[in-house]
Protein backbone atom coordinates (compact mmCIF):
# COMPACT_ATOMS: atom_id res chain seq x y z
CA UNK A 1 0.00 0.00 0.00
CA UNK A 2 1.70 3.35 -1.16
CA UNK A 3 0.44 6.79 -0.02
CA UNK A 4 -0.16 9.26 -1.83
CA UNK A 5 1.79 12.73 -0.14
CA UNK A 6 0.67 16.40 -1.31
CA UNK A 7 2.51 19.09 0.19
CA UNK A 8 1.98 22.74 0.22
CA UNK A 9 3.49 26.40 0.96
CA UNK A 10 5.67 26.27 3.90
CA UNK A 11 4.77 22.69 4.29
CA UNK A 12 6.12 22.23 0.97
CA UNK A 13 9.21 24.32 1.81
CA UNK A 14 9.80 21.94 4.82
CA UNK A 15 10.01 19.17 3.28
CA UNK A 16 11.94 20.50 -0.13
CA UNK A 17 9.07 18.49 -2.69
CA UNK A 18 5.80 19.61 -3.60
CA UNK A 19 4.61 15.38 -3.28
CA UNK A 20 5.96 11.98 -2.66
CA UNK A 21 4.31 8.31 -2.37
CA UNK A 22 5.48 7.11 1.14
CA UNK A 23 5.40 3.09 1.91
CA UNK A 24 4.69 1.94 5.48
CA UNK A 25 1.96 0.48 7.74
CA UNK A 26 0.62 3.91 9.11
CA UNK A 27 -2.82 2.88 10.74
CA UNK A 28 -3.67 6.79 11.29
CA UNK A 29 -2.83 10.03 10.75
CA UNK A 30 -1.43 10.59 13.98
CA UNK A 31 1.09 7.92 12.72
CA UNK A 32 1.75 9.59 9.39
CA UNK A 33 2.49 12.90 11.59
CA UNK A 34 5.07 11.44 13.21
CA UNK A 35 6.62 9.62 10.42
CA UNK A 36 6.64 12.90 9.28
CA UNK A 37 8.23 14.85 11.34
CA UNK A 38 11.07 12.39 12.13
CA UNK A 39 12.17 12.64 8.07
CA UNK A 40 11.17 16.48 8.35
CA UNK A 41 12.17 18.01 12.01
CA UNK A 42 11.32 21.73 10.55
CA UNK A 43 7.75 20.42 10.34
CA UNK A 44 7.54 20.65 13.76
CA UNK A 45 7.33 24.71 13.85
CA UNK A 46 3.98 25.01 11.40
CA UNK A 47 0.50 24.59 11.96
CA UNK A 48 -0.79 22.33 9.60
CA UNK A 49 -4.11 20.58 8.96
CA UNK A 50 -4.70 17.11 7.31
CA UNK A 51 -6.57 16.42 4.48
CA UNK A 52 -7.20 13.13 3.21
CA UNK A 53 -8.69 12.93 -0.30
CA UNK A 54 -9.19 16.19 0.08
CA UNK A 55 -11.49 16.33 3.36
CA UNK A 56 -9.88 17.53 6.56
CA UNK A 57 -9.84 15.17 9.32
CA UNK A 58 -8.41 14.93 12.93
CA UNK A 59 -5.64 13.24 13.91
CA UNK A 60 -7.12 9.67 14.93
CA UNK A 61 -8.73 9.27 11.41
CA UNK A 62 -8.23 5.42 10.13
CA UNK A 63 -5.87 5.34 7.53
CA UNK A 64 -6.16 2.39 4.69
CA UNK A 65 -2.93 2.89 3.03
CA UNK A 66 -4.11 4.08 -0.96
CA UNK A 67 -4.81 7.20 0.09
CA UNK A 68 -4.02 11.42 -1.19
CA UNK A 69 -2.69 12.55 1.89
CA UNK A 70 -1.79 16.70 1.65
CA UNK A 71 -0.90 18.87 4.44
CA UNK A 72 -2.05 22.31 4.61
CA UNK A 73 -0.32 24.91 6.12
CA UNK A 74 -2.69 28.38 6.88
CA UNK A 75 -5.32 29.30 4.56
CA UNK A 76 -4.23 32.64 2.83
CA UNK A 77 -6.67 33.15 0.06
CA UNK A 78 -8.64 35.83 -0.55
CA UNK B 1 -18.08 9.04 -4.90
CA UNK B 2 -19.29 12.32 -6.64
CA UNK B 3 -18.32 12.58 -10.14
CA UNK B 4 -20.34 15.81 -11.07
CA UNK B 5 -17.92 17.93 -12.88
CA UNK B 6 -16.62 20.52 -10.97
CA UNK B 7 -16.08 24.34 -11.81
CA UNK B 8 -12.36 25.56 -12.48
CA UNK B 9 -12.71 28.66 -10.12
CA UNK B 10 -8.73 29.20 -10.21
CA UNK B 11 -7.53 31.97 -12.90
CA UNK B 12 -3.67 32.22 -13.68
CA UNK B 13 -2.11 35.60 -12.80
CA UNK B 14 -4.21 38.19 -11.93
CA UNK B 15 -8.12 38.65 -12.28
CA UNK B 16 -8.16 41.70 -15.00
CA UNK B 17 -10.91 44.66 -14.60
CA UNK B 18 -12.15 43.47 -18.22
CA UNK B 19 -12.75 39.92 -17.34
CA UNK B 20 -15.06 41.67 -14.63
CA UNK B 21 -16.54 43.85 -17.20
CA UNK B 22 -17.57 40.36 -19.30
CA UNK B 23 -18.69 38.97 -16.68
CA UNK B 24 -21.32 41.78 -15.67
CA UNK B 25 -22.41 42.23 -19.30
CA UNK B 26 -22.79 38.21 -19.67
CA UNK B 27 -25.56 39.03 -17.05
CA UNK B 28 -27.43 41.52 -18.48
CA UNK B 29 -29.71 38.88 -20.53
CA UNK B 30 -31.33 37.55 -17.25
CA UNK B 31 -33.58 40.39 -16.53
CA UNK B 32 -35.06 38.52 -13.59
CA UNK B 33 -32.09 40.40 -11.51
CA UNK B 34 -32.46 43.58 -9.07
CA UNK B 35 -29.18 43.85 -7.80
CA UNK B 36 -25.21 42.50 -8.55
CA UNK B 37 -22.91 42.57 -5.31
CA UNK B 38 -19.21 41.91 -5.77
CA UNK B 39 -16.08 41.97 -3.86
CA UNK B 40 -12.93 42.17 -5.16
CA UNK B 41 -9.45 41.24 -3.21
CA UNK B 42 -6.82 43.77 -4.38
CA UNK B 43 -3.03 42.12 -3.31
CA UNK B 44 -2.37 45.44 -0.86
CA UNK B 45 1.63 46.50 -0.38
CA UNK B 46 1.99 45.86 3.32
CA UNK B 47 5.53 47.22 4.85
CA UNK B 48 6.33 44.77 7.32
CA UNK B 49 9.76 45.54 8.79
CA UNK B 50 10.89 47.82 6.79
CA UNK B 51 10.32 45.78 3.61
CA UNK B 52 7.34 45.92 0.94
CA UNK B 53 5.64 43.56 -0.46
CA UNK B 54 5.85 44.12 -3.91
CA UNK B 55 3.51 40.85 -5.13
CA UNK B 56 2.35 37.68 -3.66
CA UNK B 57 2.05 34.32 -5.69
CA UNK B 58 -0.60 31.92 -4.84
CA UNK B 59 -0.76 28.15 -5.06
CA UNK B 60 -3.77 26.00 -4.69
CA UNK B 61 -4.43 22.43 -3.49
CA UNK B 62 -6.68 22.77 -6.81
CA UNK B 63 -8.97 19.85 -6.77
CA UNK B 64 -9.68 20.20 -2.96
CA UNK B 65 -9.40 24.16 -4.03
CA UNK B 66 -12.05 23.59 -6.41
CA UNK B 67 -14.29 21.44 -4.34
CA UNK B 68 -14.37 23.84 -1.30
CA UNK B 69 -15.31 26.67 -4.18
CA UNK B 70 -17.88 24.85 -5.48
CA UNK B 71 -19.34 23.48 -1.69
CA UNK B 72 -19.44 26.97 -1.16
CA UNK B 73 -21.20 28.20 -3.58
CA UNK B 74 -23.84 25.21 -2.99
CA UNK B 75 -24.23 26.73 0.19
CA UNK B 76 -24.85 30.05 -0.81
CA UNK B 77 -27.85 28.98 -2.60
CA UNK B 78 -29.24 27.17 -0.23
CA UNK B 79 -29.10 30.18 2.57
CA UNK B 80 -29.61 32.92 0.10
CA UNK B 81 -32.74 33.50 -2.78
CA UNK B 82 -29.94 33.77 -5.97
CA UNK B 83 -29.81 33.78 -9.22
CA UNK B 84 -26.17 33.40 -9.87
CA UNK B 85 -23.33 33.05 -8.33
CA UNK B 86 -19.40 33.03 -9.40
CA UNK B 87 -16.12 32.77 -7.40
CA UNK B 88 -12.50 33.32 -9.21
CA UNK B 89 -9.17 33.27 -7.63
CA UNK B 90 -5.90 33.45 -8.88
CA UNK B 91 -2.61 31.34 -9.17
CA UNK B 92 0.59 32.66 -9.58
CA UNK B 93 2.04 35.52 -9.40
CA UNK B 94 -0.37 38.65 -8.07
CA UNK B 95 1.07 42.01 -7.93
CA UNK B 96 0.61 44.54 -5.12
CA UNK B 97 -2.81 46.38 -6.53
CA UNK B 98 -4.04 43.74 -8.83
CA UNK B 99 -6.82 41.50 -7.92
CA UNK B 100 -6.63 38.38 -6.73
CA UNK B 101 -10.50 37.39 -5.87
CA UNK B 102 -13.51 38.05 -7.37
CA UNK B 103 -16.87 37.05 -5.84
CA UNK B 104 -20.10 38.02 -7.58
CA UNK B 105 -23.73 37.37 -6.46
CA UNK B 106 -26.88 38.12 -8.29
CA UNK B 107 -30.36 38.33 -6.82
CA UNK B 108 -33.69 39.88 -7.81
CA UNK B 109 -33.10 42.15 -4.49
CA UNK B 110 -30.30 43.63 -3.40
CA UNK B 111 -30.43 41.55 0.66
CA UNK B 112 -30.01 38.73 -0.97
CA UNK B 113 -27.01 39.82 -2.82
CA UNK B 114 -25.34 41.60 -0.11
CA UNK B 115 -25.29 38.79 2.38
CA UNK B 116 -24.43 35.95 -0.37
CA UNK B 117 -21.05 37.76 -1.41
CA UNK B 118 -19.98 38.59 2.35
CA UNK B 119 -20.87 35.18 3.13
CA UNK B 120 -18.99 33.47 0.14
CA UNK B 121 -15.91 35.45 1.46
CA UNK B 122 -16.15 34.54 4.37
CA UNK B 123 -15.85 30.95 3.33
CA UNK B 124 -13.39 30.91 1.07
CA UNK B 125 -11.04 32.71 3.39
CA UNK B 126 -11.56 30.79 6.11
CA UNK B 127 -11.86 27.06 4.08
CA UNK B 128 -10.25 27.40 0.85
CA UNK B 129 -6.72 25.54 0.96
CA UNK B 130 -5.00 28.51 -0.92
CA UNK B 131 -1.65 29.80 -0.07
CA UNK B 132 0.11 32.72 -0.47
CA UNK B 133 4.10 33.76 -1.13
CA UNK B 134 4.07 37.60 -0.06
CA UNK B 135 7.34 38.48 -1.92
CA UNK B 136 9.08 41.51 -0.87
CA UNK B 137 11.51 43.93 -2.67
CA UNK B 138 14.37 42.56 -1.35
CA UNK B 139 13.33 38.77 -3.18
CA UNK B 140 12.58 37.76 0.65
CA UNK B 141 9.41 36.09 1.10
CA UNK B 142 7.13 35.04 4.12
CA UNK B 143 3.95 33.13 4.30
CA UNK B 144 0.64 35.28 4.59
CA UNK B 145 -1.93 33.88 7.01
CA UNK B 146 -5.84 35.03 7.31
CA UNK B 147 -6.91 36.08 10.68
CA UNK C 1 -23.69 78.83 1.76
CA UNK C 2 -21.78 76.15 1.04
CA UNK C 3 -19.98 76.93 -2.35
CA UNK C 4 -17.79 73.60 -2.75
CA UNK C 5 -17.78 72.31 -6.39
CA UNK C 6 -20.22 69.05 -5.54
CA UNK C 7 -18.89 65.91 -8.57
CA UNK C 8 -21.45 64.96 -10.75
CA UNK C 9 -23.26 61.50 -9.64
CA UNK C 10 -25.47 61.58 -12.64
CA UNK C 11 -25.15 59.17 -15.98
CA UNK C 12 -26.64 59.65 -18.81
CA UNK C 13 -28.29 56.30 -20.02
CA UNK C 14 -27.13 53.17 -18.49
CA UNK C 15 -24.12 52.40 -16.86
CA UNK C 16 -21.97 49.96 -19.49
CA UNK C 17 -19.57 47.25 -18.33
CA UNK C 18 -16.38 49.18 -19.33
CA UNK C 19 -17.32 52.35 -17.03
CA UNK C 20 -17.04 49.64 -14.26
CA UNK C 21 -13.90 48.15 -15.59
CA UNK C 22 -12.12 51.65 -15.55
CA UNK C 23 -13.00 52.86 -12.78
CA UNK C 24 -12.09 49.14 -11.20
CA UNK C 25 -8.74 49.82 -13.17
CA UNK C 26 -7.84 53.06 -11.70
CA UNK C 27 -7.59 51.88 -8.31
CA UNK C 28 -4.96 49.34 -9.06
CA UNK C 29 -2.64 51.93 -8.06
CA UNK C 30 -3.74 52.43 -4.56
CA UNK C 31 -1.74 49.65 -2.93
CA UNK C 32 -3.32 50.20 0.45
CA UNK C 33 -6.28 48.99 -0.91
CA UNK C 34 -7.25 45.06 0.22
CA UNK C 35 -11.17 45.11 -1.11
CA UNK C 36 -13.56 46.91 -2.81
CA UNK C 37 -17.21 45.92 -2.95
CA UNK C 38 -19.35 46.94 -5.72
CA UNK C 39 -22.95 46.92 -6.27
CA UNK C 40 -24.90 47.42 -8.78
CA UNK C 41 -28.68 48.03 -9.53
CA UNK C 42 -30.55 46.36 -12.68
CA UNK C 43 -33.53 46.81 -14.51
CA UNK C 44 -35.94 44.08 -13.88
CA UNK C 45 -38.51 43.28 -16.47
CA UNK C 46 -40.86 42.73 -14.00
CA UNK C 47 -44.42 41.69 -15.06
CA UNK C 48 -47.00 43.74 -13.40
CA UNK C 49 -51.11 42.94 -14.15
CA UNK C 50 -49.93 41.37 -17.35
CA UNK C 51 -47.36 43.72 -18.69
CA UNK C 52 -43.79 43.46 -18.53
CA UNK C 53 -41.45 46.41 -17.52
CA UNK C 54 -39.19 46.97 -20.94
CA UNK C 55 -37.47 49.89 -19.40
CA UNK C 56 -37.13 52.63 -16.80
CA UNK C 57 -36.57 56.26 -17.37
CA UNK C 58 -35.54 58.20 -15.07
CA UNK C 59 -35.30 61.35 -14.19
CA UNK C 60 -34.02 63.72 -10.90
CA UNK C 61 -33.77 66.71 -9.34
CA UNK C 62 -30.14 67.03 -10.58
CA UNK C 63 -28.58 69.46 -8.17
CA UNK C 64 -30.26 68.01 -4.68
CA UNK C 65 -29.53 64.49 -5.60
CA UNK C 66 -25.63 65.30 -6.08
CA UNK C 67 -25.77 67.23 -2.95
CA UNK C 68 -27.50 63.90 -1.52
CA UNK C 69 -25.33 61.61 -2.85
CA UNK C 70 -22.40 63.63 -1.72
CA UNK C 71 -23.52 63.86 1.93
CA UNK C 72 -24.10 60.38 1.60
CA UNK C 73 -20.24 59.70 0.89
CA UNK C 74 -19.39 62.01 3.10
CA UNK C 75 -21.13 60.12 6.08
CA UNK C 76 -19.83 57.13 4.63
CA UNK C 77 -16.45 58.06 5.12
CA UNK C 78 -17.58 59.07 8.45
CA UNK C 79 -18.90 55.55 9.51
CA UNK C 80 -16.36 53.19 7.66
CA UNK C 81 -12.45 53.70 7.55
CA UNK C 82 -12.26 53.62 3.17
CA UNK C 83 -9.87 54.64 1.27
CA UNK C 84 -12.24 55.34 -1.64
CA UNK C 85 -16.34 55.53 -2.19
CA UNK C 86 -18.00 56.42 -5.77
CA UNK C 87 -21.68 56.60 -6.72
CA UNK C 88 -23.04 56.63 -9.54
CA UNK C 89 -26.70 56.74 -10.83
CA UNK C 90 -28.58 56.81 -14.25
CA UNK C 91 -30.74 59.43 -16.00
CA UNK C 92 -32.90 59.08 -18.97
CA UNK C 93 -33.98 55.64 -20.31
CA UNK C 94 -32.14 52.61 -18.74
CA UNK C 95 -33.44 49.17 -20.33
CA UNK C 96 -34.28 45.93 -18.29
CA UNK C 97 -31.20 43.98 -18.21
CA UNK C 98 -28.87 47.61 -18.15
CA UNK C 99 -27.32 48.96 -15.09
CA UNK C 100 -28.86 52.02 -13.53
CA UNK C 101 -26.83 52.09 -10.40
CA UNK C 102 -23.14 51.98 -9.28
CA UNK C 103 -21.51 52.17 -5.71
CA UNK C 104 -18.62 51.76 -5.43
CA UNK C 105 -16.19 51.46 -1.87
CA UNK C 106 -12.89 50.40 -1.15
CA UNK C 107 -10.89 50.37 1.90
CA UNK C 108 -7.67 48.32 3.47
CA UNK C 109 -9.81 45.48 4.97
CA UNK C 110 -12.99 44.18 3.13
CA UNK C 111 -15.62 44.26 6.13
CA UNK C 112 -15.89 48.24 6.14
CA UNK C 113 -16.02 48.26 2.12
CA UNK C 114 -19.10 45.71 2.96
CA UNK C 115 -20.48 47.47 5.43
CA UNK C 116 -20.04 50.71 3.18
CA UNK C 117 -21.33 49.76 0.33
CA UNK C 118 -24.53 48.32 2.08
CA UNK C 119 -25.22 51.67 3.70
CA UNK C 120 -24.32 53.86 1.06
CA UNK C 121 -27.03 52.06 -1.46
CA UNK C 122 -29.86 52.09 1.39
CA UNK C 123 -29.24 55.80 1.94
CA UNK C 124 -29.41 56.52 -1.99
CA UNK C 125 -32.60 54.55 -1.80
CA UNK C 126 -34.25 56.61 0.94
CA UNK C 127 -32.81 59.76 -0.10
CA UNK C 128 -32.09 60.18 -3.16
CA UNK C 129 -34.73 62.63 -5.63
CA UNK C 130 -34.56 60.34 -8.45
CA UNK C 131 -37.64 58.91 -10.25
CA UNK C 132 -38.49 56.22 -12.52
CA UNK C 133 -40.99 55.54 -14.70
CA UNK C 134 -41.34 51.81 -15.25
CA UNK C 135 -42.44 51.44 -19.18
CA UNK C 136 -44.12 48.73 -20.55
CA UNK C 137 -44.28 46.47 -23.39
CA UNK C 138 -47.10 48.49 -24.65
CA UNK C 139 -45.63 52.17 -24.06
CA UNK C 140 -47.93 52.21 -21.15
CA UNK C 141 -46.20 53.12 -18.16
CA UNK C 142 -46.59 53.41 -13.69
CA UNK C 143 -44.32 55.10 -11.28
CA UNK C 144 -41.95 53.31 -9.84
CA UNK C 145 -41.69 53.93 -5.63
CA UNK C 146 -39.10 52.70 -3.46
CA UNK C 147 -40.19 50.05 -0.64
CA UNK D 1 -41.73 88.22 -4.58
CA UNK D 2 -41.70 84.95 -6.71
CA UNK D 3 -41.43 81.31 -6.01
CA UNK D 4 -39.73 78.93 -8.51
CA UNK D 5 -41.22 75.63 -8.24
CA UNK D 6 -39.80 72.47 -9.70
CA UNK D 7 -41.97 69.47 -10.35
CA UNK D 8 -40.77 66.03 -10.69
CA UNK D 9 -41.93 62.38 -11.84
CA UNK D 10 -45.77 61.96 -11.04
CA UNK D 11 -46.37 65.25 -9.83
CA UNK D 12 -44.98 67.03 -12.95
CA UNK D 13 -47.70 64.65 -14.86
CA UNK D 14 -50.09 65.95 -12.53
CA UNK D 15 -49.01 69.45 -13.30
CA UNK D 16 -48.89 69.25 -16.93
CA UNK D 17 -45.35 71.12 -16.19
CA UNK D 18 -41.62 70.43 -14.90
CA UNK D 19 -41.33 74.23 -13.42
CA UNK D 20 -43.19 77.47 -13.26
CA UNK D 21 -42.65 80.73 -11.35
CA UNK D 22 -45.67 81.45 -8.75
CA UNK D 23 -46.17 85.09 -7.29
CA UNK D 24 -48.76 84.87 -4.33
CA UNK D 25 -48.33 85.77 -1.02
CA UNK D 26 -47.40 82.13 0.11
CA UNK D 27 -46.06 82.61 4.04
CA UNK D 28 -45.61 78.86 4.48
CA UNK D 29 -45.17 75.50 2.98
CA UNK D 30 -48.52 74.34 3.97
CA UNK D 31 -50.23 77.39 2.52
CA UNK D 32 -48.45 77.05 -0.81
CA UNK D 33 -49.64 73.12 -0.87
CA UNK D 34 -53.60 74.56 -0.35
CA UNK D 35 -53.02 76.94 -3.46
CA UNK D 36 -51.84 74.21 -5.49
CA UNK D 37 -53.91 71.73 -4.54
CA UNK D 38 -56.60 74.16 -5.76
CA UNK D 39 -54.52 74.95 -9.20
CA UNK D 40 -54.09 71.15 -9.68
CA UNK D 41 -56.20 68.79 -8.05
CA UNK D 42 -54.47 65.58 -8.99
CA UNK D 43 -52.21 66.38 -6.65
CA UNK D 44 -54.12 65.14 -4.22
CA UNK D 45 -53.50 61.88 -5.24
CA UNK D 46 -50.14 62.21 -4.50
CA UNK D 47 -47.91 61.35 -1.89
CA UNK D 48 -45.07 63.73 -2.15
CA UNK D 49 -42.33 65.28 -0.13
CA UNK D 50 -41.24 69.62 -0.35
CA UNK D 51 -37.79 70.60 -0.94
CA UNK D 52 -37.46 74.53 -0.24
CA UNK D 53 -33.38 75.51 -1.53
CA UNK D 54 -33.04 71.84 -1.85
CA UNK D 55 -33.68 70.57 1.59
CA UNK D 56 -36.82 68.55 2.73
CA UNK D 57 -38.67 70.76 4.56
CA UNK D 58 -42.15 70.23 7.04
CA UNK D 59 -45.12 71.66 6.31
CA UNK D 60 -45.14 74.44 8.52
CA UNK D 61 -41.80 75.44 6.99
CA UNK D 62 -42.23 79.82 6.79
CA UNK D 63 -41.47 80.78 3.21
CA UNK D 64 -39.94 83.86 2.47
CA UNK D 65 -40.91 83.88 -1.00
CA UNK D 66 -37.99 83.87 -3.09
CA UNK D 67 -37.31 80.10 -2.67
CA UNK D 68 -36.65 77.50 -4.76
CA UNK D 69 -39.50 74.67 -4.25
CA UNK D 70 -39.68 71.40 -5.45
CA UNK D 71 -42.94 69.47 -4.99
CA UNK D 72 -40.86 65.29 -4.93
CA UNK D 73 -42.87 62.38 -5.69
CA UNK D 74 -41.92 58.92 -3.69
CA UNK D 75 -37.97 58.08 -4.81
CA UNK D 76 -37.05 55.76 -7.23
CA UNK D 77 -33.42 55.64 -7.46
CA UNK D 78 -31.35 52.71 -7.47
Amino acid sequence: MTLKLKYFGMVAEASGKEEELLDGAFLSVQELEEGLLLKYPNLSEINFKVAVNQNIVERDFKLKGDEEVALLPPFAGG
Amino acid sequence: MDKKKIKNSLVDGPITPEKIANSIAHHQVKTNIGGHDIFLGQVRADEIDGKEVKAIDYSAYDEMANKIFDEIREAAFEKFDLTCGHIYHSKGLVKAGELCLFVFTSSKHRAMAFEATRYITEEIKAKAPVFGKEIFDDESHQWKVNQ
